[in-house]
C-alpha cells in the first residue's frame, strides 16, 4: 500500500505529527450500464478507478480536472451517496467503507478484509490500522473486531454525517425552494439532537451572522436570496454540524465573477477559525492554486499526479497536468506562457483508452504508453505521478 | 485607427417591459468593432452583455424594445431602420453568431449537414449538392475528424467540443464579415476551450472577419481579444485596447474584478472581493451604477451618472474618481514587487 | 430498438394476465348464484328449485376453488376459446372481431378531422400567443373539452336528427344493411364505407357517411380540444427554446422558423397524445356508440357489462388490454422516429 | 414584521397572477356559483312533496331530499312553466334536479378525487423513493390497472356491486388512482436528484423526514393540479355511468340519470323531439358549466404553479 509509505515519511521529514483525518485508498466506483431484453449489465463506467490520496487536518487538498474525470463523484462516494465499488474510506483512523451497509453487509465486509487476513499465520499488520485492528482482533477474537467496527451501526453513521459535510456548486437546486432558511439550516442539527427546537432560532442566527447574512433574514425562503448569498447559506448549513472535513463540489463555479472571491474568502476565513479540512473539487486551477495546499489531479477516473501546491505549479510532472495548465487563459496580455493545444475530447470512461489512459492526447507519447499502466510512482518526496516519462514535456 | 468602423453601436438602449416594471437591460451603450479585429465585451451577468448582443442582430424576445434614438450602424446602414426582409438577408451572411451552448443551439431533430447547408443555401445561389460540399468543407476546416461521415449526425451524437465547431462552421458557412461570439466556451473544458479558441483565431486571419467575444472571463479576452469593453449595469464603464485596460484599469469595477479572480500569473496573499451583491436589473442604484458597491466613491456618485470620457488616448472611463483607481493601482503593484 | 420492441412484447403476456385475473376476480364477488345467472335462461331461472341450481353449478363449475376456475378459463383462453358471447349471440372472440371494424372506422373517420384542426389550431395559437385569435381558440378548446360526450352527442342528435332529419343514428339503413350482408356485396377491408366504395355502391357508401357523420362531430369537437392544448403548450415551450433564436440568426424566414424548426420539435409529445388518441377512440368511444345505436365494441362491451355476461366482458377487456398495450409499443417507436435523441434500448 | 409582509406579497402576486387571467376568474365565480348552490340547495329547492300532505296539510318533508318526488303522473316531458321554471320529466321537477344534483356531483368527484389521488400518492411515493423492485412489482401493476379502460372497469364493477351512487364511486376509485401515481412517482424520481435532497441526505436525515419534509411538498402541486383537472371527468364519467343506467338509482338528483330519462325521448324519433329541448338542455348545462368551472380552475392554477406548461 502506497499511501501509508508517503505518509509515515511525512511525519517523519516535516517534523510535526500531521494527522491524516481522511484517506481514501484505492477508491473505485463503477455504475452499471444496463441494455439487453432483460436489462442485464452490459459494460461499466469507470467513473473512479483506484484512487487513493490523503488528506491532513487542518489543510485543503485541491482535487482537479475536467468534466467526467471522477472527480465529483469522488466526493459523493466519499460521502456516501453512493456506495463504492471497492477500496476504503478512512476517515480518523477508523475504517468507515462499511458504515452505510446494512448490519449482515458490513459484517461480511469486515471479515473479508480484516478477519480473513489476520487468521492467516504468516500476518504481519501493513499500516498504523492493520495494527490497531490486529491488537483488538489478538485480544478479544473475531467478535471483538467485529463489535468494535459493526457494534451501534447507527451511531457511527451519524457521526460519520457529523464528521464530513458538503457544499454543493448549483446553489439554486441545493437548498429546498419551499423551505425557509430557518429551517433548512436547523434541519441538521434537530436530527442530530445536537440542539433543541426553542434553541433553533439562536443557533441558525449565530451560523447566518458568520456566514454573512444578516439573522433576520432566517425566515426568507431560498429564492428570494441572491446566488452568492444562498451559496453562504449553504457553508452554515454545513458549518452547523461542526464538521472536521467540508467537501466543496465547485462551491463557487456558478457564481458570478465578482461574488467568488468573496465566498472564497469567507470559506478560507471560517477554515482558520474552526479548524476545518477541505476537499476541494474544481475544474479551475487557478481556483485550486490559490485555496489549496496540496493538490490531485485526475484524469479520466485515474489519480494522474498528486504533489504540494508550489511544487505542482512549479514544475507538474504529468503531461497532462502541464497542458491544463497551459490552456487556462489568464488575465494579463503580457504574460508568456507555453501554449500547449491538446488534440481531440476526453475519450469516454466506458471505453477508456488501454494504457495509459491520457495517451491518445498526451504529446509526448510513446509505445508503451498505450500498452502499460503507468503506476503511481513517488518521483520526488510528496509529489506522486502516473506517468511513464515524467516531466518529459 | 483612422479606418472606418464596420460596426458603430450608438446609444444603444434596450428596454424590457416586464409585469414588475422596465428593465433598462441596455441603458445608452457606444462601441465600434473594426474589420478584422476583436472586440471583447467583458460583463457579468445582468451587465446587459448578451443583450446588447442581440440587439445588434435584432433577435430579442417581444418583450424587449429597442428604443428610439437607438443606432447600429453596419456598413454604413443603419439595421434599426430596415425592413425584417433586408434584415434577414444581413443574419448568417453578413453578420454570424455563435451561442454558448451548442447543445441547446443546435436543432436537436435535423442533422448537423441539414443545418449548415440551410445556412448556405439561404444566402448563397447553390444547388443542394454543391451546399452540401461546401458544408463538408466547413467542417473539415473546423477540424471535425471524417466530415463525410459526421455530416449525417445529429449534433446529441456529437461531443461539447465539436458541437462547437459544427456551430462554427454554420456560422461561417456564408463567409460573415462579423462574428458574434455570445460566451463561446464557457460550457467547454478549459483544454478543449483553448483548442477552440485557438480555432476562432486561425478562422479569423484566413477569412478577415471581425469577432465580438462575449464573455465573462476577464483571461479569455486578455488571450484573445485586441480591444475590450467592460459592461457594468448596462452601461459601458471602461473601454480601451486590451494591454491598457488589464495593466492600468481605471474604472473601480475594472480594478476589483480584475484584482478578486485568482490568477495563474501571480501569487496572491488575499483575493480583493467587492462588495455587495450584482444589482438587480430593475432596481438600478440612482448615480453611478456601481455606486452601492464601489470603494472609491464619494457622494457625488449616487446622485450623477458619470459621464464615460477620454482619459487617455481611446482609454474610455466612466467614472468620476478613475485617478483613485490609479494611486491604488501603483500601490499594489509596489507590494507586488516587494 | 429490437431489444426495446421485444422487452415490451414480453411485458404484453404480463399485463394481459393481470387483466384477465383482475376481471376474473371482481366478478367473483357475485357468488355462485348469481355466475350461474349468465349461462341459464332467465325465464327458466326463477323457477328451478334448489337442488336444480346445485347440479347446474356443478355441472358449470362454479363450486370448484377460484384458482382452478380461473385455471380452467384460461386454458380455454389460450386455446383461442373466450367462451360464448351472449349480448353478441356468438363466440366471444367471434362478436369481437366481427364488431371492431366498426369501431376501427369511426375512429378512423373522428381521426382526420382531430389531428388535422387540432395542430393546425394549436400552432396558430401558440404562434399568436396571448392575442385574439389564442384566447378565441382557447375558450373554445377548454369549452369543448368541458362537454359530456353524451350531452354533447344528444345535442348532435337533436339538431341534426330530430330537427334537420340529415344524420340518422344507427349504423346502416334497413336497405342498405341488407345490401351489406348480400353475397354479391365483397368484404375486403371490412370497412363499410371503403367496401361500398370498392364494390361501386355509391348509395351505400353514402348512407354508411350520413351515420358516421354525428358520431364524428361529436368525437372531434371532444377531442380537437385536448389534442389542441397539448399543441400549443408544446409549441409556446419549443419556440423559446434556444436552437429557434440560431435559426433566426442564420437568417431563416419567420415561416421556415415556426413550420420547420420549432413544429418538427414541438410534434414529439404531440406523438404521444395523438397515439393515446387513437387508442382511446378504439377503446373508449362506449357512451358514443351506445348514444348512436351503433354497432361496434364499445357497444358490446358495454352491452355486457350491463347484463353481467362476463364471458364477452373478460373477452372484450383483453382486446382492449392488447390494443393499449401495442397501441404504446407503436406510440414509443413513433416517437423515436420523430425525435433522434431517443434511442430505444 | 417583515416576514409576514413577504408573505403577503408572495401571496398577492399568487393571487394577481391568476386573477388577471379573465377565463380564471369565470372559473372561480363559476365554481363559488356551484358551491353557493350546493350549499343553499334546502332554500333554493325546498325537499318538500307538494303531492302529499301531512297531518297539519302542509307539503310533506322528503325523507331522502336527493330522491326527487314525483309530482305529477304525466310521463311526457312537461314544457316549463312559472311553478317549474325548467320544466318536469317522468313527472319529477328538473330545476329540482338540477339544483340537488349540484350536491351530489360535488359529493362524488371530491370523494372519489381525493380518496384516489391520496392511495395513488401512496403507491407513487413509494415506488419513486425506494426504486428497485419494489417501485417495478407497484409499476407493473399500474400498467395493469391501466391497461383496462376507466370508463369499462368502472362499468363492470358497477354492475357486479349493484346500482347506487356509493357503488359508482368505488369504481371509479379503484380505477382512477393510476394517474396520481405515476405522476408522483416521475415527479420524485426528478426530484431526488435534486442537490437539497442529496444534502439532506449528507446530514444524515432519515428517509421518512426526507420524503415528508423535501419530497412531497416539491411533488405534490402537479398532482394537486391534476386532481383538481380530473374532477371534471370524474363528475363525466360518474355522469355517464347514471346514464348509462348504471349508476344512481332512478329519480335521484343527478344530473346523468336525468339526462338517462331525456335519452328515450330524443331516440323515440318522432319529428317534434326539439320540443323537449329543455331536458337535455338545463342537466346538462349544469353539467356542462360544473366541469367547465373545474378545467378553468385546474388550467389557472397549472397556469401559476407550472410555468412549463403555460
Amino acid at each position: 500500500m502506497t499511501n501509508s509509505k508517503v505518509v509515515n515519511q511525512n511525519n517523519t521529514q516535516e517534523g510535526k505529527d500531521r494527522k491524516v483525518l481522511l484517506r481514501v485508498d484505492n477508491l473505485v466506483k463503477y455504475f452499471p450500464i444496463k441494455a439487453g431484453v432483460f436489462k442485464r449489465t452490459v459494460a461499466w463506467v469507470k467513473a473512479v478507478d483506484a484512487v487513493s490520496f490523503d488528506v491532513y487536518e487542518g489543510e485543503t487538498v485541491g482535487l482537479v480536472g475536467e468534466s467526467g474525470c471522477g472527480k465529483t463523484t469522488v466526493g459523493m462516494t466519499l460521502l456516501r451517496l453512493y456506495e463504492p465499488t471497492s477500496g476504503r474510506i478512512i476517515v480518523n483512523g477508523e475504517d468507515t467503507t462499511h458504515y452505510f451497509l446494512s448490519a449482515r453487509r458490513a459484517k461480511n465486509y469486515v471479515r473479508d478484509t480484516y478477519v480473513k487476513r489476520f487468521q492467516k499465520s504468516d500476518f504481519k499488520p501493513q499500516d498504523d490500522l492493520d495494527k490497531k485492528y490486529y491488537d483488538i482482533f489478538k485480544n478479544s477474537g473475531e467478535n471483538g473486531l467485529l463489535e468494535h467496527m459493526v457494534g451501534d451501526l447507527e451511531k457511527k453513521r451519524l457521526q460519520f454525517r457529523r464528521n464530513i459535510q458538503i457544499v454543493f456548486q448549483d446553489p439554486y437546486s441545493s437548498l429546498d425552494p419551499r423551505m425557509r432558511v430557518k429551517n433548512i439550516l436547523a434541519e441538521g442539527p434537530l436530527a442530530h439532537k445536537i440542539i433543541k427546537k426553542p434553541q433553533s432560532i439562536e443557533t441558525v442566527g449565530k451560523a447566518l451572522e458568520e456566514v454573512g447574512i444578516h439573522s433576520g433574514h432566517m425566515y426568507r425562503f431560498p429564492h428570494e436570496f441572491s446566488g452568492g448569498q444562498r451559496q453562504r447559506v449553504g457553508i452554515a448549513r454545513a458549518l452547523l454540524m461542526n464538521p472536521k472535513l467540508i467537501i466543496a463540489d465547485e462551491a463557487v463555479a456558478a457564481l458570478d465573477v465578482s461574488i467568488r472571491s468573496q465566498v472564497i474568502n469567507l470559506m478560507m476565513d471560517l477554515q482558520k477559525e474552526h479548524n476545518l479540512t477541505y476537499l476541494f473539487i474544481s475544474h479551475d486551477l487557478s481556483l485550486i492554486k490559490y485555496i489549496s495546499s496540496r493538490v490531485v489531479v485526475m484524469y479520466l477516473g485515474k489519480l494522474v499526479e498528486t504533489a504540494p501546491k508550489e511544487e505542482l505549479f512549479e514544475a507538474p510532472l504529468h503531461p497532462y497536468t502541464k497542458s491544463l495548465m497551459s490552456a487556462i487563459p489568464v488575465p494579463n496580455p503580457e504574460f508568456k506562457k507555453q501554449r500547449i493545444i491538446l488534440q481531440g475530447d476526453v475519450p469516454s470512461p466506458v471505453n477508456p483508452p488501454s494504457g495509459c489512459p491520457f495517451h491518445p492526447r498526451c504529446p509526448v507519447a510513446q509505445p508503451i504508453c498505450s500498452k502499460e499502466v503507468p503506476e503511481l510512482k513517488e518521483v520526488k518526496s510528496d509529489h506522486t505521478v502516473a506517468c511513464h516519462f515524467p516531466g518529459s514535456l | 485607427m483612422e479606418k472606418n468602423p464596420l460596426l458603430s453601436v450608438r446609444n444603444l438602449r434596450t428596454y424590457f417591459y416586464t409585469e414588475d416594471g422596465v428593465v433598462k437591460a441596455v441603458d445608452g451603450v457606444d462601441f465600434d468593432v473594426y474589420e478584422g479585429e476583436t472586440l471583447g465585451i467583458v460583463g457579468e451577468s445582468g451587465s446587459g452583455k448578451s443583450v446588447t448582443s442581440l440587439a445588434i442582430l435584432r433577435l430579442l424576445d417581444p418583450k424587449g424594445k429597442i428604443e428610439e434614438g437607438s443606432e447600429i450602424i453596419f456598413n454604413g446602414k443603419n439595421l434599426l431602420t430596415l425592413t425584417e426582409d433586408e434584415m434577414r438577408r444581413i443574419r448568417g451572411n453578413d453578420i454570424a453568431m455563435i451561442f454558448q451552448e451548442p447543445m441547446v443551439a443546435l436543432n436537436p431533430v435535423f442533422t448537423i449537414g441539414d443545418q449548415i447547408m440551410e445556412a448556405i443555401l439561404l444566402h448563397q445561389d447553390v444547388d443542394k449538392k454543391k451546399a452540401r460540399e461546401m458544408a463538408i468543407d466547413m467542417l473539415r476546416k473546423v477540424g471535425i475528424p471524417e466530415p463525410e461521415k459526421r455530416i449525417d449526425e445529429y449534433p446529441h451524437e456529437l461531443s461539447g467540443g465539436m458541437r462547437q465547431r459544427a456551430m462554427i462552421a454554420m456560422a461561417l458557412s456564408c463567409r460573415p464579415k462579423l462574428l458574434i461570439a455570445d460566451e463561446p466556451t464557457t460550457a467547454l473544458d478549459v483544454t478543449i476551450q483553448a483548442q477552440i479558441l485557438e480555432l476562432m483565431k486561425e478562422l479569423q486571419r484566413e477569412y478577415g472577419m471581425a469577432i465580438i467575444l462575449i464573455t465573462h472571463d476577464v483571461g479569455v479576452i486578455a488571450e484573445n481579444a485586441d480591444r475590450v469593453v467592460v459592461m457594468y449595469g448596462g452601461k459601458v464603464m471602461e473601454t480601451s485596447d486590451v494591454r491598457t485596460t488589464f495593466k492600468t484599469p481605471k474604472h473601480p469595477y475594472t480594478w476589483g474584478l480584475l484584482n478578486s479572480i485568482p490568477r495563474l500569473d501571480i501569487e496572491q496573499e488575499r483575493l480583493y472581493s467587492i462588495p455587495g451583491m450584482v444589482p438587480d436589473p430593475l432596481h438600478f442604484p440612482v448615480g453611478c451604477r456601481f455606486s452601492n458597491r464601489c470603494e472609491f466613491g464619494e457622494e457625488k456618485c449616487s446622485v450623477e451618472m458619470p459621464p464615460l470620457v477620454e482619459v487617455e488616448s481611446a482609454h474610455m472611463v466612466r467614472c468620476f474618481f478613475y485617478h483613485k483607481v490609479e494611486q491604488a493601482q501603483k500601490l499594489s503593484k509596489a507590494g507586488e514587487g516587494a | 430498438m429490437t431489444t426495446f420492441i421485444i422487452r415490451r412484447l414480453l411485458l404484453l403476456p404480463l399485463i394481459v394476465l393481470g387483466v384477465s385475473l383482475i376481471i376474473f376476480s371482481l366478478f367473483q364477488i357475485l357468488g355462485p348464484d348469481k355466475l350461474l345467472a349468465a349461462y341459464v335462461n332467465p325465464n327458466v331461472f326463477d323457477k328451478l328449485s334448489s337442488e336444480e341450481l346445485e347440479v347446474l353449478k356443478e355441472k358449470y363449475g362454479l363450486t370448484k376453488p377460484f384458482a382452478e376456475r380461473y385455471g380452467i378459463w384460461l386454458w380455454n383462453a389460450l386455446k383461442g376459446d373466450l367462451g360464448w358471447s351472449q349480448v353478441g349471440k356468438d363466440a366471444v372472440l367471434k362478436s369481437i372481431l366481427s364488431r371492431f371494424p366498426y369501431t376501427l372506422e369511426l375512429a378512423l373517420y373522428a381521426l382526420i378531422p382531430v389531428v388535422g384542426v387540432g395542430i393546425w389550431l394549436g400552432v396558430a395559437a401558440a404562434v399568436h400567443r396571448d392575442k385574439f385569435l389564442d384566447q378565441f381558440i382557447r375558450i373554445f378548446a377548454i369549452v369543448g373539452w368541458s362537454f359530456p360526450d353524451f350531452v354533447f352527442g344528444l345535442l348532435i342528435l337533436m339538431v341534426f336528427y330530430s330537427v334537420l332529419g340529415w344524420f340518422p343514428p344507427g349504423t346502416l339503413s334497413q336497405w342498405a344493411e341488407e345490401i351489406v350482408k348480400s353475397e354479391s356485396f365483397h368484404k375486403i377491408t371490412h370497412l363499410v364505407s371503403i367496401d361500398a366504395l370498392l364494390n361501386g355502391r355509391l348509395d351505400v357508401f353514402w348512407d354508411a357517411l350520413r351515420h358516421i357523420i354525428g358520431p364524428v362531430i361529436t368525437l372531434s369537437f371532444l377531442w380537437w380540444a385536448y389534442l389542441l392544448r397539448i399543441t400549443r403548450s408544446s409549441m409556446l415551450e419549443v419556440l423559446s427554446k434556444e436552437y429557434v433564436r440560431t435559426a433566426r440568426a442564420k437568417g431563416v424566414s419567420e415561416h421556415d422558423v415556426i413550420h420547420k424548426h420549432a413544429q418538427r420539435n414541438a410534434m414529439i409529445p404531440v406523438v404521444t397524445v395523438a397515439g393515446n388518441m387513437v387508442i382511446g377512440l378504439l377503446s373508449g368511444t362506449v357512451i358514443i356508440e351506445v348514444i348512436f345505436n351503433r354497432t361496434g365494441i364499445g357497444r358490446l362491451a358495454a352491452d355486457a357489462a350491463v347484463q353481467l355476461d362476463y364471458a364477452t366482458v373478460l373477452g372484450t377487456t383483453l382486446f382492449y388490454s392488447i390494443v393499449l398495450v401495442l397501441g404504446n409499443l407503436i406510440i414509443d417507436i413513433l416517437y423515436a422516429v420523430f425525435d433522434p435523441r431517443v434511442r430505444l434500448g | 414584521m417583515s416576514k409576514e409582509r413577504k408573505m403577503n406579497t408572495e401571496l398577492r402576486r399568487t393571487m394577481r397572477k391568476i386573477f388577471r387571467n379573465p377565463s380564471a376568474v369565470l372559473g372561480f365565480a363559476l365554481l363559488i356559483f356551484f358551491v353557493i348552490v350546493a350549499i343553499f340547495a334546502p332554500l333554493i329547492a325546498e325537499p318538500i312533496n307538494p303531492m302529499m300532505l301531512d297531518d297539519n296539510g302542509n307539503p310533506m318533508k322528503l325523507d331522502d331530499p336527493y330522491v326527487m318526488p314525483i309530482i305529477t303522473w304525466s310521463s311526457t316531458p312537461v314544457p316549463p312553466s312559472a311553478d317549474h321554471p325548467f320544466g318536469m320529466i317522468q313527472g319529477r321537477d328538473i330545476f329540482y334536479g338540477v339544483v340537488w344534483g349540484t350536491r351530489t356531483a360535488f359529493f362524488i368527484g371530491l370523494t372519489v378525487t381525493i380518496i384516489s389521488t391520496l392511495f395513488g400518492i401512496l403507491i407513487g411515493s413509494i415506488s419513486g423513493y425506494y426504486g428497485g423492485w419494489i417501485d417495478e412489482v407497484l409499476m407493473r401493476i399500474t400498467d395493469v390497472f391501466m391497461s383496462i379502460p376507466f370508463l369499462l372497469a368502472a362499468m363492470v364493477l358497477t354492475t357486479i356491486l349493484g346500482n347506487g351512487i356509493d357503488k359508482v364511486m368505488i369504481a371509479m376509485t379503484v380505477f382512477g388512482w393510476m394517474g396520481a401515481a405515476r405522476l408522483i412517482r416521475a415527479n420524485i424520481l426528478q426530484v431526488k436528484e435534486e442537490q437539497y435532497i442529496l444534502a439532506s441526505k449528507a446530514l444524515g436525515v432519515k428517509d421518512y423526514f426526507i420524503i415528508m419534509r423535501h419530497v412531497l411538498p416539491n411533488t405534490i402541486f402537479p398532482v394537486l393540479i391534476q386532481a383538481s383537472m380530473r374532477m371534471g371527468s370524474l363528475v363525466i364519467t360518474a355522469a355517464g355511468l347514471s346514464f348509462l343506467g348504471l349508476g344512481a338509482p332512478l329519480g335521484y338528483a343527478d344530473w346523468g340519470s336525468m339526462l338517462n330519462f331525456t335519452r328515450n325521448w330524443i331516440l323515440g324519433a318522432s319529428g317534434s323531439t326539439f320540443s323537449y329541448w329543455y331536458a337535455v338542455f338545463y342537466p346538462g348545462m349544469a353539467m356542462v358549466l360544473f366541469v367547465l368551472a373545474w378545467n378553468l380552475v385546474g388550467d389557472a392554477l397549472r397556469d401559476v404553479f407550472d410555468p412549463r406548461l403555460k
